[in-house]
Protein backbone atom coordinates (compact mmCIF):
# COMPACT_ATOMS: atom_id res chain seq x y z
CA UNK A 1 0.00 0.00 0.00
CA UNK A 2 0.89 3.35 -0.40
CA UNK A 3 -0.82 6.86 0.69
CA UNK A 4 -1.41 9.16 -1.80
CA UNK A 5 -2.21 12.93 -0.81
CA UNK A 6 -4.01 15.89 -2.57
CA UNK A 7 -3.74 19.38 -1.90
CA UNK A 8 -5.24 22.46 -2.59
CA UNK A 9 -7.31 23.29 -5.89
CA UNK A 10 -6.10 19.46 -7.20
CA UNK A 11 -7.78 18.44 -3.87
CA UNK A 12 -10.97 19.87 -4.87
CA UNK A 13 -11.04 18.96 -8.25
CA UNK A 14 -10.61 15.46 -7.59
CA UNK A 15 -12.92 15.26 -3.97
CA UNK A 16 -10.99 13.55 -1.61
CA UNK A 17 -7.18 14.47 0.16
CA UNK A 18 -6.27 11.13 0.93
CA UNK A 19 -6.41 7.34 -0.33
CA UNK A 20 -4.38 4.40 0.26
CA UNK A 21 -3.48 2.10 -2.67
CA UNK A 22 -2.47 -0.78 -3.36
CA UNK A 23 0.58 -0.44 -5.57
CA UNK A 24 -0.30 -1.78 -9.50
CA UNK A 25 2.81 -3.69 -10.07
CA UNK A 26 4.77 -2.38 -13.03
CA UNK A 27 4.22 0.83 -11.03
CA UNK A 28 7.45 1.81 -9.62
CA UNK A 29 8.28 5.63 -10.51
CA UNK A 30 6.14 9.05 -9.78
CA UNK A 31 5.70 9.75 -13.56
CA UNK A 32 4.08 5.86 -14.29
CA UNK A 33 1.95 6.54 -11.17
CA UNK A 34 0.65 9.37 -12.29
CA UNK A 35 -0.37 8.11 -15.80
CA UNK A 36 -2.09 5.10 -13.75
CA UNK A 37 -3.75 7.69 -11.77
CA UNK A 38 -4.84 9.91 -15.10
CA UNK A 39 -6.23 6.67 -16.64
CA UNK A 40 -8.93 6.60 -14.04
CA UNK A 41 -10.76 9.24 -16.39
CA UNK A 42 -12.97 12.70 -15.49
CA UNK A 43 -11.29 14.78 -13.08
CA UNK A 44 -8.80 12.44 -12.88
CA UNK A 45 -7.89 12.22 -16.43
CA UNK A 46 -7.91 16.42 -17.06
CA UNK A 47 -6.05 17.02 -13.76
CA UNK A 48 -3.42 14.31 -13.93
CA UNK A 49 -2.44 15.13 -17.89
CA UNK A 50 1.27 15.53 -18.89
CA UNK A 51 0.06 19.33 -19.76
CA UNK A 52 -0.92 20.45 -16.22
CA UNK A 53 1.48 21.78 -14.07
CA UNK A 54 1.37 19.59 -11.08
CA UNK A 55 3.99 19.35 -8.28
CA UNK A 56 4.92 16.15 -6.80
CA UNK A 57 6.26 14.61 -3.23
CA UNK A 58 7.68 11.36 -2.31
CA UNK A 59 8.06 10.33 1.07
CA UNK A 60 7.83 13.94 1.68
CA UNK A 61 10.66 15.33 -0.96
CA UNK A 62 10.22 17.17 -4.15
CA UNK A 63 10.00 14.31 -6.49
CA UNK A 64 10.98 14.11 -10.80
CA UNK A 65 8.98 11.70 -12.92
CA UNK A 66 11.79 9.53 -12.76
CA UNK A 67 11.96 8.77 -8.78
CA UNK A 68 11.26 5.73 -7.52
CA UNK A 69 8.17 4.50 -6.10
CA UNK A 70 8.02 1.12 -3.70
CA UNK A 71 5.20 -0.09 -1.54
CA UNK A 72 5.01 2.26 2.08
CA UNK A 73 5.37 5.33 0.30
CA UNK A 74 3.68 8.96 1.29
CA UNK A 75 3.38 10.22 -2.50
CA UNK A 76 1.97 13.79 -2.90
CA UNK A 77 0.70 15.65 -5.60
CA UNK A 78 0.00 19.27 -5.47
CA UNK A 79 -0.25 22.80 -7.69
CA UNK A 80 2.82 24.99 -7.70
CA UNK A 81 3.35 26.51 -4.12
CA UNK A 82 1.54 30.25 -3.05
CA UNK A 83 2.57 30.79 0.65
CA UNK A 84 5.00 33.27 1.94
CA UNK B 1 16.82 27.23 14.22
CA UNK B 2 13.16 26.93 14.73
CA UNK B 3 10.14 26.19 12.18
CA UNK B 4 6.78 26.90 13.43
CA UNK B 5 3.77 26.39 11.78
CA UNK B 6 0.11 27.58 13.55
CA UNK B 7 -2.66 29.63 13.29
CA UNK B 8 -2.44 31.89 15.79
CA UNK B 9 -0.58 35.37 15.33
CA UNK B 10 2.61 35.92 16.35
CA UNK B 11 4.74 38.42 18.14
CA UNK B 12 7.66 39.84 16.04
CA UNK B 13 9.46 41.76 19.16
CA UNK B 14 9.27 38.91 21.46
CA UNK B 15 10.59 36.26 19.41
CA UNK B 16 13.65 39.30 18.59
CA UNK B 17 13.91 39.61 22.01
CA UNK B 18 14.60 35.50 22.99
CA UNK B 19 17.17 35.54 20.45
CA UNK B 20 18.81 38.68 21.56
CA UNK B 21 18.81 37.25 25.18
CA UNK B 22 19.86 33.87 24.10
CA UNK B 23 23.41 35.50 22.32
CA UNK B 24 25.37 38.13 23.08
CA UNK B 25 27.44 38.06 19.88
CA UNK B 26 23.83 39.12 17.96
CA UNK B 27 24.58 42.28 16.34
CA UNK B 28 22.30 42.49 13.19
CA UNK B 29 18.56 40.78 13.02
CA UNK B 30 16.84 41.39 9.31
CA UNK B 31 13.53 40.41 9.25
CA UNK B 32 10.54 40.09 6.36
CA UNK B 33 6.89 39.78 7.45
CA UNK B 34 4.68 39.18 5.06
CA UNK B 35 1.36 40.79 5.51
CA UNK B 36 -2.45 40.10 3.52
CA UNK B 37 -3.01 42.75 1.19
CA UNK B 38 -6.91 43.91 0.29
CA UNK B 39 -6.68 44.05 -3.45
CA UNK B 40 -4.41 41.36 -5.35
CA UNK B 41 -4.49 40.89 -9.09
CA UNK B 42 -7.33 44.06 -9.26
CA UNK B 43 -9.90 42.13 -7.49
CA UNK B 44 -11.02 43.29 -3.13
CA UNK B 45 -9.88 40.43 -0.89
CA UNK B 46 -12.15 39.54 2.27
CA UNK B 47 -10.32 36.86 3.30
CA UNK B 48 -8.19 34.08 2.46
CA UNK B 49 -7.11 30.63 3.52
CA UNK B 50 -3.90 28.98 3.95
CA UNK B 51 -3.66 25.66 3.76
CA UNK B 52 -0.61 23.13 3.75
CA UNK B 53 1.38 20.19 4.09
CA UNK B 54 1.78 18.90 7.65
CA UNK B 55 5.21 17.31 8.28
CA UNK B 56 7.12 18.36 4.37
CA UNK B 57 6.46 21.98 4.96
CA UNK B 58 8.34 21.98 8.16
CA UNK B 59 11.13 19.98 6.37
CA UNK B 60 11.40 21.76 3.71
CA UNK B 61 11.77 24.73 5.18
CA UNK B 62 14.43 23.39 8.21
CA UNK B 63 16.54 22.75 4.62
CA UNK B 64 15.86 26.12 3.11
CA UNK B 65 17.18 27.30 6.65
CA UNK B 66 20.46 25.10 5.92
CA UNK B 67 21.32 25.68 2.97
CA UNK B 68 21.17 29.72 4.27
CA UNK B 69 23.63 28.60 7.00
CA UNK B 70 25.94 27.24 4.56
CA UNK B 71 26.40 30.33 2.77
CA UNK B 72 25.95 33.07 5.30
CA UNK B 73 27.24 33.15 9.29
CA UNK B 74 23.62 32.95 11.01
CA UNK B 75 23.90 32.89 14.60
CA UNK B 76 20.37 32.05 14.52
CA UNK B 77 17.11 32.00 12.32
CA UNK B 78 13.22 31.65 12.79
CA UNK B 79 10.93 30.98 10.26
CA UNK B 80 7.09 31.48 11.46
CA UNK B 81 3.95 30.60 8.66
CA UNK B 82 0.52 31.02 9.76
CA UNK B 83 -2.34 28.54 8.21
CA UNK B 84 -6.33 28.96 8.37
CA UNK B 85 -8.42 31.74 7.50
CA UNK B 86 -6.49 35.24 7.71
CA UNK B 87 -7.78 38.55 6.48
CA UNK B 88 -6.35 42.08 5.25
CA UNK B 89 -3.72 43.41 7.37
CA UNK B 90 -2.83 40.58 9.35
CA UNK B 91 0.52 38.70 9.15
CA UNK B 92 1.04 35.34 7.64
CA UNK B 93 5.03 34.83 7.67
CA UNK B 94 7.38 35.64 9.62
CA UNK B 95 11.34 34.99 9.09
CA UNK B 96 14.39 36.44 11.18
CA UNK B 97 17.49 35.76 11.12
CA UNK B 98 20.26 37.06 13.60
CA UNK B 99 24.08 37.59 12.49
CA UNK B 100 27.19 39.08 13.87
CA UNK B 101 26.89 41.92 11.05
CA UNK B 102 23.96 43.23 8.99
CA UNK B 103 25.00 41.66 5.36
CA UNK B 104 25.07 38.18 6.45
CA UNK B 105 21.51 38.82 7.92
CA UNK B 106 19.81 40.77 5.06
CA UNK B 107 21.00 37.94 2.14
CA UNK B 108 20.14 34.77 4.63
CA UNK B 109 16.54 36.41 5.64
CA UNK B 110 16.15 37.55 1.42
CA UNK B 111 17.10 33.64 0.46
CA UNK B 112 15.00 32.62 3.01
CA UNK B 113 12.14 34.34 2.17
CA UNK B 114 12.72 33.38 -1.81
CA UNK B 115 13.01 29.58 -1.45
CA UNK B 116 9.93 29.66 0.90
CA UNK B 117 8.22 30.87 -1.82
CA UNK B 118 9.09 28.56 -4.66
CA UNK B 119 9.67 25.16 -2.32
CA UNK B 120 7.66 25.72 0.53
CA UNK B 121 4.07 23.51 0.48
CA UNK B 122 1.64 25.99 1.35
CA UNK B 123 -1.52 27.28 -0.83
CA UNK B 124 -3.60 30.38 -0.92
CA UNK B 125 -7.10 30.71 -1.55
CA UNK B 126 -8.73 34.17 -1.61
CA UNK B 127 -12.40 35.01 -1.40
CA UNK B 128 -13.16 37.72 -3.67
CA UNK B 129 -16.74 39.37 -4.36
CA UNK B 130 -16.19 37.21 -7.91
CA UNK B 131 -16.08 34.25 -5.57
CA UNK B 132 -13.17 32.21 -4.14
CA UNK B 133 -10.28 31.40 -6.07
CA UNK B 134 -6.78 29.92 -5.46
CA UNK B 135 -4.30 32.11 -6.15
CA UNK B 136 -1.77 31.41 -8.94
CA UNK B 137 2.33 30.72 -8.80
CA UNK B 138 3.96 34.22 -9.90
CA UNK B 139 6.69 33.72 -12.21
CA UNK B 140 8.37 36.80 -10.48
CA UNK B 141 8.97 34.42 -7.36
CA UNK B 142 10.71 31.93 -9.40
CA UNK B 143 13.15 34.90 -10.65
CA UNK B 144 13.95 35.79 -6.96
CA UNK B 145 14.44 32.29 -6.02
CA UNK B 146 16.70 32.03 -9.32
CA UNK B 147 19.41 34.60 -9.29
CA UNK B 148 20.85 32.94 -5.93
CA UNK B 149 22.16 30.48 -7.94
CA UNK B 150 24.85 32.59 -9.53
CA UNK C 1 7.76 58.45 6.81
CA UNK C 2 9.11 58.90 10.28
CA UNK C 3 12.36 59.20 11.68
CA UNK C 4 12.92 59.41 15.63
CA UNK C 5 15.74 59.65 18.01
CA UNK C 6 15.37 59.08 21.46
CA UNK C 7 17.11 57.02 24.53
CA UNK C 8 14.27 54.80 25.58
CA UNK C 9 13.74 51.09 23.65
CA UNK C 10 11.80 50.48 21.19
CA UNK C 11 8.83 47.76 20.13
CA UNK C 12 9.27 46.26 16.92
CA UNK C 13 5.61 44.74 16.93
CA UNK C 14 4.03 47.85 17.61
CA UNK C 15 5.25 50.08 14.70
CA UNK C 16 4.94 47.36 12.18
CA UNK C 17 0.93 47.07 13.58
CA UNK C 18 0.45 50.74 13.05
CA UNK C 19 2.07 50.35 10.08
CA UNK C 20 -0.43 47.45 8.66
CA UNK C 21 -3.15 49.47 10.65
CA UNK C 22 -2.39 52.36 8.33
CA UNK C 23 -2.53 50.51 5.10
CA UNK C 24 -4.11 47.56 3.55
CA UNK C 25 -2.08 48.04 0.03
CA UNK C 26 1.14 46.60 2.62
CA UNK C 27 2.28 43.09 1.29
CA UNK C 28 5.61 42.97 2.62
CA UNK C 29 7.37 44.98 5.65
CA UNK C 30 11.24 43.92 5.95
CA UNK C 31 13.35 45.12 9.14
CA UNK C 32 16.29 45.63 10.74
CA UNK C 33 17.22 45.76 13.95
CA UNK C 34 20.59 46.34 15.09
CA UNK C 35 22.34 45.54 18.58
CA UNK C 36 25.04 46.02 21.28
CA UNK C 37 27.21 43.32 20.98
CA UNK C 38 29.27 41.83 23.82
CA UNK C 39 32.21 41.56 22.08
CA UNK C 40 33.83 44.06 19.88
CA UNK C 41 37.18 44.23 18.00
CA UNK C 42 38.34 41.53 20.46
CA UNK C 43 37.49 42.98 23.39
CA UNK C 44 33.99 42.96 25.77
CA UNK C 45 32.23 45.58 26.21
CA UNK C 46 30.76 46.73 29.16
CA UNK C 47 28.53 49.69 28.31
CA UNK C 48 28.42 51.53 25.06
CA UNK C 49 27.45 55.59 24.61
CA UNK C 50 25.79 56.87 21.43
CA UNK C 51 26.12 60.60 21.16
CA UNK C 52 24.54 62.15 17.79
CA UNK C 53 24.05 65.67 16.34
CA UNK C 54 20.45 66.90 17.29
CA UNK C 55 18.96 68.33 14.12
CA UNK C 56 21.21 66.95 11.49
CA UNK C 57 20.59 63.22 12.26
CA UNK C 58 17.01 63.98 11.74
CA UNK C 59 17.68 65.68 8.80
CA UNK C 60 20.46 63.17 7.16
CA UNK C 61 18.18 60.19 8.14
CA UNK C 62 15.07 61.91 6.36
CA UNK C 63 17.29 62.93 3.04
CA UNK C 64 18.21 58.97 3.19
CA UNK C 65 14.52 57.41 3.15
CA UNK C 66 13.82 60.12 0.30
CA UNK C 67 16.00 58.83 -1.85
CA UNK C 68 15.00 55.17 -1.41
CA UNK C 69 11.67 55.76 -1.92
CA UNK C 70 13.23 57.69 -5.16
CA UNK C 71 14.75 54.26 -6.12
CA UNK C 72 11.95 51.49 -4.85
CA UNK C 73 7.95 51.44 -4.03
CA UNK C 74 8.18 52.46 -0.04
CA UNK C 75 4.39 52.25 1.13
CA UNK C 76 5.76 53.72 4.51
CA UNK C 77 9.19 53.36 6.35
CA UNK C 78 10.39 54.02 9.60
CA UNK C 79 13.79 54.98 11.50
CA UNK C 80 14.58 54.58 15.10
CA UNK C 81 17.96 55.45 16.50
CA UNK C 82 18.74 55.56 20.38
CA UNK C 83 20.96 57.41 21.78
CA UNK C 84 22.70 57.57 25.27
CA UNK C 85 24.04 54.50 27.23
CA UNK C 86 23.57 50.81 25.98
CA UNK C 87 24.45 47.47 26.87
CA UNK C 88 24.77 44.36 25.18
CA UNK C 89 21.56 42.94 23.96
CA UNK C 90 20.20 45.97 23.98
CA UNK C 91 18.42 47.33 20.65
CA UNK C 92 20.34 50.29 19.22
CA UNK C 93 18.57 51.29 15.80
CA UNK C 94 15.77 49.88 13.88
CA UNK C 95 14.63 50.49 10.12
CA UNK C 96 11.04 49.21 8.97
CA UNK C 97 9.94 49.72 5.31
CA UNK C 98 6.99 48.38 4.10
CA UNK C 99 5.98 47.75 0.06
CA UNK C 100 3.59 45.95 -1.80
CA UNK C 101 6.14 42.92 -3.03
CA UNK C 102 9.26 42.18 -0.60
CA UNK C 103 11.98 42.80 -2.76
CA UNK C 104 11.18 46.44 -2.69
CA UNK C 105 10.98 46.15 0.97
CA UNK C 106 14.36 44.22 1.55
CA UNK C 107 16.48 46.63 -1.17
CA UNK C 108 15.24 50.05 0.62
CA UNK C 109 15.85 48.46 3.91
CA UNK C 110 19.07 47.63 3.02
CA UNK C 111 19.89 50.89 1.55
CA UNK C 112 18.97 52.59 4.69
CA UNK C 113 20.79 50.66 6.84
CA UNK C 114 23.84 51.31 5.05
CA UNK C 115 23.55 54.83 4.57
CA UNK C 116 22.75 55.51 8.05
CA UNK C 117 25.63 53.94 8.84
CA UNK C 118 27.82 56.30 6.66
CA UNK C 119 25.87 59.47 6.24
CA UNK C 120 23.58 59.81 9.87
CA UNK C 121 25.91 61.96 12.98
CA UNK C 122 26.42 59.29 15.37
CA UNK C 123 29.38 58.21 17.41
CA UNK C 124 29.59 55.10 19.38
CA UNK C 125 32.02 55.24 22.59
CA UNK C 126 32.19 51.45 24.40
CA UNK C 127 33.33 50.91 27.97
CA UNK C 128 35.83 48.28 27.89
CA UNK C 129 38.02 47.00 30.67
CA UNK C 130 40.63 48.41 28.83
CA UNK C 131 38.80 51.60 29.39
CA UNK C 132 36.63 53.85 27.30
CA UNK C 133 37.09 54.54 23.92
CA UNK C 134 35.48 55.92 20.62
CA UNK C 135 34.73 52.98 17.97
CA UNK C 136 36.61 53.06 14.65
CA UNK C 137 34.56 53.52 11.41
CA UNK C 138 34.43 50.77 9.65
CA UNK C 139 35.62 50.56 5.96
CA UNK C 140 33.62 47.55 5.44
CA UNK C 141 30.83 50.44 6.18
CA UNK C 142 32.12 52.61 3.37
CA UNK C 143 32.33 49.41 0.87
CA UNK C 144 28.67 48.62 1.60
CA UNK C 145 27.21 52.69 1.03
CA UNK C 146 29.35 52.40 -2.05
CA UNK C 147 28.22 49.20 -4.01
CA UNK C 148 23.77 50.95 -4.02
CA UNK C 149 25.95 53.34 -6.48
CA UNK C 150 25.60 51.18 -9.63
CA UNK D 1 29.20 85.40 14.49
CA UNK D 2 29.21 81.53 13.47
CA UNK D 3 28.02 78.53 15.61
CA UNK D 4 30.88 76.30 16.14
CA UNK D 5 30.16 72.70 17.01
CA UNK D 6 32.47 69.15 17.89
CA UNK D 7 31.64 66.05 18.43
CA UNK D 8 32.38 62.74 19.79
CA UNK D 9 36.46 62.38 20.26
CA UNK D 10 37.28 65.73 18.79
CA UNK D 11 34.54 67.29 21.50
CA UNK D 12 36.35 65.44 24.10
CA UNK D 13 40.33 66.35 22.86
CA UNK D 14 39.55 69.88 21.98
CA UNK D 15 37.66 70.19 25.44
CA UNK D 16 34.32 71.72 23.95
CA UNK D 17 31.70 71.23 22.35
CA UNK D 18 30.00 74.56 21.08
CA UNK D 19 31.60 78.27 20.89
CA UNK D 20 30.17 81.37 19.10
CA UNK D 21 32.95 82.91 16.74
CA UNK D 22 33.03 86.21 14.97
CA UNK D 23 33.87 84.77 11.48
CA UNK D 24 37.20 86.93 10.97
CA UNK D 25 37.48 88.88 7.51
CA UNK D 26 39.10 86.64 4.74
CA UNK D 27 37.34 83.53 6.11
CA UNK D 28 34.65 82.53 3.54
CA UNK D 29 35.12 78.71 2.58
CA UNK D 30 34.97 75.55 5.02
CA UNK D 31 38.64 74.77 4.48
CA UNK D 32 40.04 78.21 5.31
CA UNK D 33 37.81 78.51 8.55
CA UNK D 34 39.34 74.87 9.39
CA UNK D 35 43.32 76.05 8.74
CA UNK D 36 42.12 79.25 11.02
CA UNK D 37 41.61 77.06 13.46
CA UNK D 38 44.51 75.09 13.10
CA UNK D 39 46.24 77.89 13.76
CA UNK D 40 45.18 77.97 17.64
CA UNK D 41 47.88 75.70 18.80
CA UNK D 42 48.08 72.76 20.89
CA UNK D 43 44.96 70.19 20.07
CA UNK D 44 43.95 72.28 17.92
CA UNK D 45 46.79 72.24 15.69
CA UNK D 46 46.63 68.58 15.94
CA UNK D 47 42.89 67.86 15.70
CA UNK D 48 42.39 70.37 12.85
CA UNK D 49 45.49 69.47 10.95
CA UNK D 50 45.12 68.65 7.40
CA UNK D 51 46.17 64.99 7.71
CA UNK D 52 43.20 64.09 10.59
CA UNK D 53 40.43 62.42 8.98
CA UNK D 54 37.46 64.79 10.20
CA UNK D 55 34.21 65.25 8.67
CA UNK D 56 32.45 68.61 8.64
CA UNK D 57 28.77 69.99 7.93
CA UNK D 58 27.75 73.48 7.22
CA UNK D 59 23.85 74.45 8.29
CA UNK D 60 23.50 70.28 9.13
CA UNK D 61 24.37 69.30 5.42
CA UNK D 62 27.77 67.28 4.42
CA UNK D 63 30.28 70.24 3.68
CA UNK D 64 33.44 70.26 1.19
CA UNK D 65 36.75 72.15 2.25
CA UNK D 66 35.25 74.94 -0.84
CA UNK D 67 31.94 75.13 0.89
CA UNK D 68 31.26 78.72 1.48
CA UNK D 69 30.76 80.14 5.02
CA UNK D 70 29.12 83.58 5.66
CA UNK D 71 27.76 84.96 9.32
CA UNK D 72 24.83 83.20 10.83
CA UNK D 73 26.03 79.64 9.96
CA UNK D 74 25.95 76.70 11.96
CA UNK D 75 29.37 74.79 11.27
CA UNK D 76 29.87 71.16 12.66
CA UNK D 77 33.20 69.29 12.94
CA UNK D 78 33.13 65.67 13.64
CA UNK D 79 35.39 62.27 13.25
CA UNK D 80 33.18 59.84 10.97
CA UNK D 81 30.04 58.42 11.84
CA UNK D 82 29.79 54.99 13.50
CA UNK D 83 25.98 55.09 14.27
CA UNK D 84 23.35 51.94 13.48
Amino acid sequence: MITLLYFARLREALGTGREELLLPSGINTLGALRAHLEQRGDAWAKEMAAGRNLRAAVNQSVAMADTPIKDGDEVAFFPPVTGG
Amino acid sequence: MSVRIHEQDFDVSAEMAAMRKDNPKIGAIASFVGVVRDINEGDSVATMTLEHYPGMTEKAITEIIDQARGRWEVLDALVIHRVGTLKPTDQIVLVIVASTHRGDAFAACEFIMDFLKTRAPFWKKEITPQGARWVDARVADDQAAERWKT
